[in-house]
């Protein structure tokens, strides 16, 4: 059956008309195979260019359309509503671009005239095989799914819950509230960390669209937008939080004390029943079975025995939960550079030498000193003290980004030592950024009032080892300061590392198990880093605060705000319509070889065992392509871009070269 | 029995003698068979990288290209011909068209550089091939808790070769712990010792010295061993005009690693060269024969002014 | 009535399509009994003169097998194709070109010097062929050699394509029951240009092995492992062809514990089978680093060989570049 | 086709839709002018370039082939171009043994800010394929006689 | 327009084969100067010369007496967050200075590295006697006697060579070096 293509030529006003012979182009296109009609016309993208289109397809009968004009990504879908109003299927359309390929590009006429003549060819071939597709309509499951409970979920999770939506907010520790809970005071405006985030805490804890699920892990998502499902493990608290009003007589009464290195950072004590502090939401306790007495030696029990109303529950064994939700929020957050890593700034090795989170918790008058400043010998003030920045960060033997956060941390830092020891401070620096808000001003009131010293320069080493008068007993920061152009020995009694921000170590995992991308560094790739900074490649799964690249607290709050209304929006929408650019198992022709089961990464492909074929899920599948080329059987097509329209294009493009070519003498 | 190709290195000729003698000592107790080179070349030292690069890679691979003809990979007691050797061979390994042009000046040796072998330092044959725990158990004489800082120096460890710890590495202090002696921790371990500047910069060769030699005796060491000829000589041979230089009063004796190594695995002080050094060890070898001694002064009287 | 004629003919191939037709058994007296044999070379002594003089379409079945590396192929298959009322290319050779297919690997000069002129062959004179010979009687031509081998399909019209390196005795002998029904009007034949005596999908399907999802670290040939019987062979490195062979043989060399070698032709819809496979294998490998690629694609010691072992001649590129 | 009648190769580029395309859209913007001889035909993804596609183009006439997609660890479908470059490593060495010379298939990454650097390497790809002249596959499958002579000596 | 390359571009292309990454790209943080072990006796920090080559300060960076210091210890290199290659970067301006001829005066580093090469290229092997006399007195009186003291203490325990080493097959090993470095005037002083 032969096709009536109409083919349109734009002049763009002068951008194509100007070197293309746009007349000399619709002549020779009108004369080609199977085309019907072929115009030109000032500006095919115009209401009336269109209506030409309209009326071509309404009065002519084509069958498929092609306009040779500019880049498809700046008016195909222009074009696809003009078929789609005029009654032919938008995908019985193609576009050339010679504009951005031609005209623009290429200032002889002649070879301009020619290029124009392939790409139209090749449009021209691809399009008779082109096939009518409808747009995919899935419904939307209202329910959403936030991965992490520091104040990037809570935001995120409040605003949506807010909306009207239910929310299950899935934290790994035994309570929300992330490294902000950690914290003793936030820049630049020095609150109190605990006051302004332990009411939003609250909020989570009681909101009656939030399902707060602590301690617990994702451990399997299916699906796709509008219809994931979710696994989740909720670890053994070895509590039975129906019966546990959250009391802390367990905790008061167990014998056994652990070091703390999650909440304190190792700073401090817990017990092995524990609430990591205070203001813990939800407030029940967890039982650290490594370290429970009864666990590891098989007598004590004396939570079970004062605990008031028989909450705590030996046997109780991990829950697996499942449950659907339409939208997921990542929110993961972030891990601390290991300082151990630069063994030459001595941490781990060098008693005070202490890294940023460490101290935090010094300074935090919740903390283990209640907020004194002192040494690990847990008595000295220190008389004088080192921040380092970048440590981690802006190297590439580490990590080569920065941590954005650091800068203004260790001014925080500067300000707080100086303010409980009125210690001499010294900031050693590369660059001083402070770029938002009131930030900059911040720094200018640390210049101006606390004497700290800045010393421009990178620390070479921190060490133990004296070498001149003055520093037996102290740390001795070897640095060049880079104004002076010396290399100076600073000794001090405490160093505190301004830490780099690292993704999660098991960001890659995590990434896998949602269908999203991890950049090289390991953060969560964005879908665009500028326009859509919240969104992912996989439809339905977006990401919010550090986890997608450092940020400071304003800018987490912002994208976990930023992703709910993104959530909100598609949930309102009820459907979301998916381009049916799909790829599709012939399983006729599908022997199971298995060849495309690795190639998606958006777990699209899954092969069915008492069928021994593959299948392709349309609502995960991206249309990338990939497993098409893959397939050896040719059992897999791609819709809009199947063999057929590629080779065909291949062909159409080389009919008019090789016309050319037969013109030039050999 | 695992066989090398050995290069000694010009300073082992005659400078650091004791160290080629103690060296082929170690590896004859451990099995190993080293069969030196035929008509080794000089690699260059640093020096020759000022004049000229390609020069440098040439006198290395020439080594190298003698090494291949054994089919043995190379090894070096010097850790100034182990970074040339080493990294000549990497450079080479990486840029064909160097080692085209290198190849064609090899031809007038009748030697060929094919980049079929692998350079290892001498420790990293003792620590790695042979392996500490192999070593524990063929030590027969314990070196009883002498307390000896190990010197890893510049060129063994640096510049860096993939991702192995250059800051802080740990295997000299394992092969010194598996002769029974303590090693020493102190911070200046790998600290450059000047040696290369001793006859461009002496002031500042000695300075570096000093440095080290103190943090060495802050730290209560006995005795350095080094795995380096020219540390060696920067810190032994200059060891009193270091003393006189900056008022001080050192006396410490820089051993070459494998004299150690040797009296561990029995053999006699004589065939390990000993007799050569300008600061005595004699106190060292009493006490390893004493075996009632087991914790030693450190010999150094801390000066006064420092 | 005239029992219908059947031929048979040989072009460049090595006559075991021959000896496969011959050996589906006791169904051979089926094909006497319904078919008037009146060419086929092999086994009767027939004249081109007697094949030119039927009237065309005159021969209800002709089964060619051997690819076009010749003008007397040509000039056969262009007189079969007119005399024949069903023209089958049989087995690998006419479907795709086959082993004697894979000498477009290197040029026509080259294949005649390594026939006559390489140490293995006794010519101490170094004689070659002469393609007109003039002798007492006339002058004396031998058929002259094409550069490039073609397949039967193109340079004729085909009816029917019966993949294999042989076809299976199986198949043939459900080709002929089924080419019997037709003639008796109990069956109908399928549409022109089909695959017959194949199946739909590829070696895999009918293959027991056990599959898993691929990631290929090192390709290995089949003496440098000891091979599982039972896991997919190419999960353990061994280059097998099966993903993107048609099916139709029952599998029978991984069956064996040996690679297929893809000698049923691409699946169905596929232009190219070595591009499918040279596709599929190098999508598994399980590294993102270049050097290592490369080291992993080390252990495919001829690719063009490999994957075009049969398929070369009738392969998108047909050949490799002419010097 | 030029004016000083020097050989102007036919060149069949494929690009992904996220990076590439994007580039070639960003020469044309910035209004850089480059060899027209390569012709871009848009796909999904470099995953989706099938080595029959590139086969496809050099047997009906292209002089050369350019594959285009966005940096490996860029890719919009995360990971999809190292499959790319797997393939590609094969058919090179494929597309070698069939005497194909090494510069008429090359692999170029360009991410969609790289307009600049897609013009410069089409560039150099256009003047590498004229520098090794016409590839006329299609011709060499026509019938031609082997001469069985010997070789001369 | 001038075309010929600047200072910085010189020393930039004589870098090409370095393994580590171009000085470019020196955030000037001064990890290699606060690292380095010899930096009190240098004129310039390192990360200063860098700063300068890229200011093209040709005459001031050759003037200076840093890389003449630098004694190849290469902890610098392993810390640089840059990954430059230091001290292939000291190396070069050595190269770049013997070149142009140009060094500070009263630096035993330049006529060492020279004489150096020759002592190797004239047996194959060096021979520390060669080395010592000619600058020993540039250590003044006392640094004289103490060397003399040092180098007998060593003769005395045999660890000095009397007679410089040769290697056997030494006019091989000149011609190769005559490959790669063509009518040297040093193969030809050697001799």
């Amino acid at each position: 059956m032969s096709e009536k293509v109409g083919v349109y030529i734009c002049h763009c006003g002068a951008n194509i008309a100007g070197v293309v012979d746009v007349a000399a182009l619709s002549h020779w296109a009108g004369e080609l195979p199977d085309v019907a009609v072929a115009r030109d016309y000032k500006f095919m993208c115009s209401s009336l260019g269109q209506e030409l289109i309209e009326k071509d397809i309404q009065e002519l009968g084509l069958t498929r359309v092609v306009v040779a004009a500019c880049s498809p990504h700046l008016h195909e879908a222009t074009f696809r509503n003009c078929c789609k109003r005029a009654g032919l299927n938008p995908y019985l359309f193609e576009m050339a671009s010679i504009r951005e390929q031609v005209s623009w590009v290429t200032a002889n006429k002649t070879v301009a005239l020619e290029k124009s003549k392939a790409l139209i060819s090749g449009a021209v071939h691809r399009v008779i095989h082109n096939q009518a597709l409808e747009p995919i309509i899935v419904d939307i499951n209202p329910n959403v799914l936030v991965v992490g409970g520091g104040i990037t979920g809570i935001q995120a999770a409040l605003e949506i819950a807010d909306a009207g939506y239910h929310v299950y907010l899935v934290e790994r520790e035994p309570s929300i509230g992330g490294h902000m809970a950690q914290f003793d005071k936030t820049f630049p405006t020095l609150d109190c960390s605990a006051c302004i985030l332990t009411p939003k805490m609250f909020s989570a804890g009681t909101h009656p669209n939030i399902t707060l699920l602590t301690w617990s892990e994702v451990e399997k998502v299916d699906g796709y937008v509008g219809n994931f499902t979710v696994k989740v493990r909720q670890k053994a608290r070895k509590v039975n939080t129906e019966l546990c009003t959250g009391c802390g007589i367990c905790e008061q009464k167990c014998p056994k004390k652990v070091i703390d290195t999650v909440f304190e950072a190792g700073m401090g004590l817990r017990k092995a029943v524990y609430t990591p502090f205070p203001q813990a939401v939800p407030k029940y306790p967890v039982m650290d079975v490594q370290n429970c007495t009864f666990f590891q030696k098989g007598t004590c029990k004396a939570c079970e025995k004062f605990c008031p109303t028989g909450a705590i529950d030996f046997k109780q064994e991990d829950k697996v939960v499942s449950f659907d939700v339409g939208n997921i929020i990542l929110a993961t957050g972030w891990d601390l550079f290991d300082c151990r890593r630069i063994p030459q700034y001595g941490y781990g090795r060098l008693a005070n030498v202490y890294n940023s989170l460490e101290f935090e918790r010094l300074s935090n008058a919740a903390g283990p000193t209640g907020g004194k400043v002192i040494l690990r010998d847990g008595v000295t003030v220190p008389q004088s003290v080192g921040i380092i920045h970048c440590v981690g960060s802006r190297d590439k033997n580490y990590n080569p980004y920065c941590s954005a956060i650091c800068c203004m941390q260790s001014l925080k830092f500067a300000h707080l030592v100086k303010e409980k020891t009125g210690a001499q401070v010294y900031n050693f620096y590369i660059d001083i950024r402070t770029p938002l808000k009131a930030y900059d001003e911040f720094y200018q009131h640390i210049l101006e009032t606390d004497e700290t010293r800045f010393v421009r320069g990178k620390v070479a080493e921190v060490t133990d080892a004296a070498r001149l008068p003055g520093e037996e007993g102290k740390l001795i920061i070897q640095v060049e300061d880079t104004l002076i152009g010396k290399q100076r020995r600073i000794p001090v009694d405490m160093v505190i590392l301004s830490a780099g921000l690292e993704p999660r170590h098991d960001a890659k995992e995590v990434a896998k198990l949602f269908g999203i991308g991890c950049s090289a560094d390991q953060w969560f790739i964005e879908r665009h880093p500028k326009l859509d900074p919240v969104a992912t490649m996989t439809e339905g799964v977006f990401v919010a605060g550090v986890c997608q690249g450092p940020k400071d607290i304003p800018l987490s709050v912002t994208q976990g705000a930023a992703a709910a209304a993104r959530v909100i929006g598609l949930v309102n929408r009820k459907q979301v319509s998916l381009e049916p650019v799909r790829a599709s198992v012939n399983a006729e022709q599908c022997s199971g070889c298995r060849i495309c089961n690795n190639q998606c990464p958006f777990n699209a492909i899954s092969f069915l065992v008492d069928k021994g074929v593959s299948e392709i899920n349309p609502a995960l599948c991206q249309g990338c392509g990939t497993c098409v080329a893959a397939c050896p059987a040719g059992a897999i097509t791609g819709s809009h871009y199947t063999n057929a329209q590629i080779l065909s294009q291949i062909e159409g493009i080389l009919e008019v070269e090789l016309g050319q070519r037969e013109a030039v003498p050999a | 029995m695992k066989a090398y190709a050995y290069f000694p290195g010009c300073s082992l000729e005659k400078m650091a003698l004791s160290y080629h003698q103690s060296a082929l000592e170690c590896a004859r107790r451990l099995d190993l068979e080293f069969q030196e080179l035929d008509d080794w070349n000089c690699c260059g030292t640093t020096a020759y990288f000022a004049i000229d690069q390609l020069l440098s890679y040439t006198l290395s691979a020439r080594n190298l290209a003698l090494a291949e003809k054994k089919k043995l990979d190379m090894v070096t007691p010097c850790a100034g011909c182990y970074k040339n050797a080493y990294f000549t061979n990497v450079t080479l390994k990486r840029d064909a068209d160097l080692a085209e042009h290198i190849n064609e000046a090899l031809k007038e040796d009748d030697l060929h550089y094919a980049g079929t072998n692998q350079v290892y330092h001498l420790l990293e044959v003792f620590c790695n091939d042979v392996g500490v725990q192999e070593i524990k158990k063929r030590v027969t004489q314990s070196l009883n808790s002498l307390r000896v800082a190990p010197y890893y120096g510049c060129q063994i460890v640096r510049p860096r070769k993939d991702h192995e710890e250059v800051e802080n590495p740990r295997y000299f202090e394992d092969l010194i712990a598996a002769t029974g002696a303590t090693p020493v921790e102190y911070q200046l371990k790998m600290r450059c010792c000047g040696g290369s500047l001793l006859i461009t910069s002496r002031k500042a060769a000695f300075s570096m010295a000093r440095n080290l030699l103190q943090n060495a005796m802050d730290n209560g060491a006995a005795v350095i061993a080094t795995a380096c000829p020219m540390c060696q000589v920067n810190l032994e041979c200059y060891q009193q005009q270091i003393n006189q230089e900056f008022g001080a009063r050192f006396s410490v004796p820089i051993l070459y690693f494998t004299q150690l190594l040797g009296l561990a695995l029995g053999a006699s002080p004589k065939e390990l060269g000993f007799g050569s050094e300008l600061v005595s060890a004699s106190a060292v070898l009493a006490q390893i024969r004493n075996k009632e001694t087991s914790t030693t002064q450190s010999p150094y009287i801390r000066h006064a002014t420092s | 009535m005239a029992k219908p004629k059947f031929a048979m003919y040989w072009a460049a191939s090595c006559g075991g399509c021959e000896i496969a037709v011959l050996n589906i058994a006791e169904k051979i007296l089926d094909v006497d009994a319904n078919f008037d044999v009146v060419f086929w070379p092999v086994a009767m002594d027939a004249k081109y003169k007697d094949v030119e003089g039927m009237s065309d379409g005159e021969i209800t079945l002709c089964l060619f097998n051997g690819g076009i590396r010749n003008d007397e192929n040509e000039r056969l298959a262009k007189l079969l194709r007119k005399k024949s009322a069903v023209l089958v290319a049989f087995g690998s050779c006419a479907n795709e070109g086959c082993i004697p297919g894979l000498a477009n690997l290197t040029s026509g000069k080259a294949v005649i010097e390594t026939a006559f002129s390489t140490v293995s062959t006794d010519n101490p004179h170094n004689v070659r062929p002469a393609y007109d010979y003039p002798a007492a009687e006339g002058e004396l031509h031998i058929p002259r050699m094409y550069e490039t081998l073609k397949t039967l399909d193109q340079v004729v019209p085909v009816d029917y394509y019966m993949p294999g390196c042989p076809p299976e005795s199986h198949q043939i002998a459900t080709v002929i029951d089924l080419v019997i029904a037709a003639l008796k009007g109990e069956a109908k034949l399928p549409p022109a240009g089909a695959v017959i005596g194949a199946g739909n999908s590829t070696v895999c399907d009918e293959c027991s092995r056990k599959r898993s999802e691929k990631l290929i670290k090192e390709f290995r040939r089949t003496w440098q492992i000891p091979m599982d019987q039972q896991e997919c062979l190419l999960e353990q490195g061994i280059l097998c062809s099966g993903m993107a062979t048609r099916s139709g043989c029952n599998a029978r060399c991984p069956a064996a514990n040996m690679p297929c070698i893809g000698c049923y032709g691409p699946a169905p819809d596929v232009v190219d089978q070595g591009a499918r496979m040279m596709s599929a294998v190098s999508s598994v490998i399980d590294s993102k680093d270049p050097a290592e690629i490369e080291r992993i694609l080390d252990g495919i010691v001829d690719p063009a060989g490999t994957f075009y072992r049969f398929g070369l001649a009738s392969s998108l590129l047909h050949r490799a570049k002419a010097q | 086709m030029s004016d000083n009648n020097q050989f102007e190769p036919v060149i069949v580029g494929f690009t992904c839709n996220w990076c590439s395309y994007r580039a070639a859209d960003a020469a044309g913007m910035a209004r850089i002018k480059y060899s027209p001889n390569v012709r871009l035909i848009r796909l999904m993804c470099s995953g989706r370039i099938d080595p029959q596609f590139v086969l496809k183009a050099l047997s009906e006439g292209a002089d050369g082939v350019l594959i285009t997609g966005c940096h490996p660890g860029d890719c919009h479908y995360v990971e999809q171009n190292y499959k790319t470059l797997r393939r590609y490593a094969l058919l090179k060495r494929t597309l070698r043994q069939m005497g194909l010379e090494d510069n008429r298939v090359r692999l170029v990454w360009a991410s969609a800010a790289e307009g600049r650097i897609l013009a410069e390497e089409i560039d150099k790809f256009v003047s590498d394929v004229r520098a090794l002249g016409p590839l006329n596959w299609i011709k060499m499958a026509t019938t031609t006689y082997v001469d069985p002579a010997p070789a001369s000596a | 327009m001038d075309t010929r390359p600047t200072f910085y571009q010189e020393i930039t292309n004589m870098m090409y084969a370095t393994h580590g990454d171009p000085i470019s790209t020196c955030i000037q943080c001064g990890t290699c100067s606060g690292t380095c072990p010899v930096v009190e006796f240098m004129d310039h920090t390192p990360r200063d010369l860098i700063g300068m080559i890229r200011a093209d300060l040709k005459d001031e960076v050759l003037a200076s007496n840093t890389y003449w210091y630098c004694a190849s210890c290469f902890h610098c290199n392993v810390r640089c967050p840059a990954h430059i290659d230091i001290a292939d970067l000291m190396y070069t301006l050595k190269r770049y200075s013997i070149w142009k001829n140009q060094y500070p005066e009263g630096l035993i580093g330049p006529t060492f590295a020279e004489t150096f090469v020759k002592m190797i290229l004239s047996g194959g092997r060096s021979y520390e006697p060669v080395l010592a006399p000619a600058y020993i007195f540039n250590y003044g009186l006392q640094g004289f006697l103490n060397e003399a003291l040092t180098a007998t203490g060593l003769l005395l325990k045999g660890r000095i060579p009397v007679l410089p080493p040769r290697i056997k097959r030494l006019d091989n090993f000149r011609r190769m070096v005559g490959h790669i470095i063509p009518a040297s005037n040093l193969v030809g002083e050697a001799k």
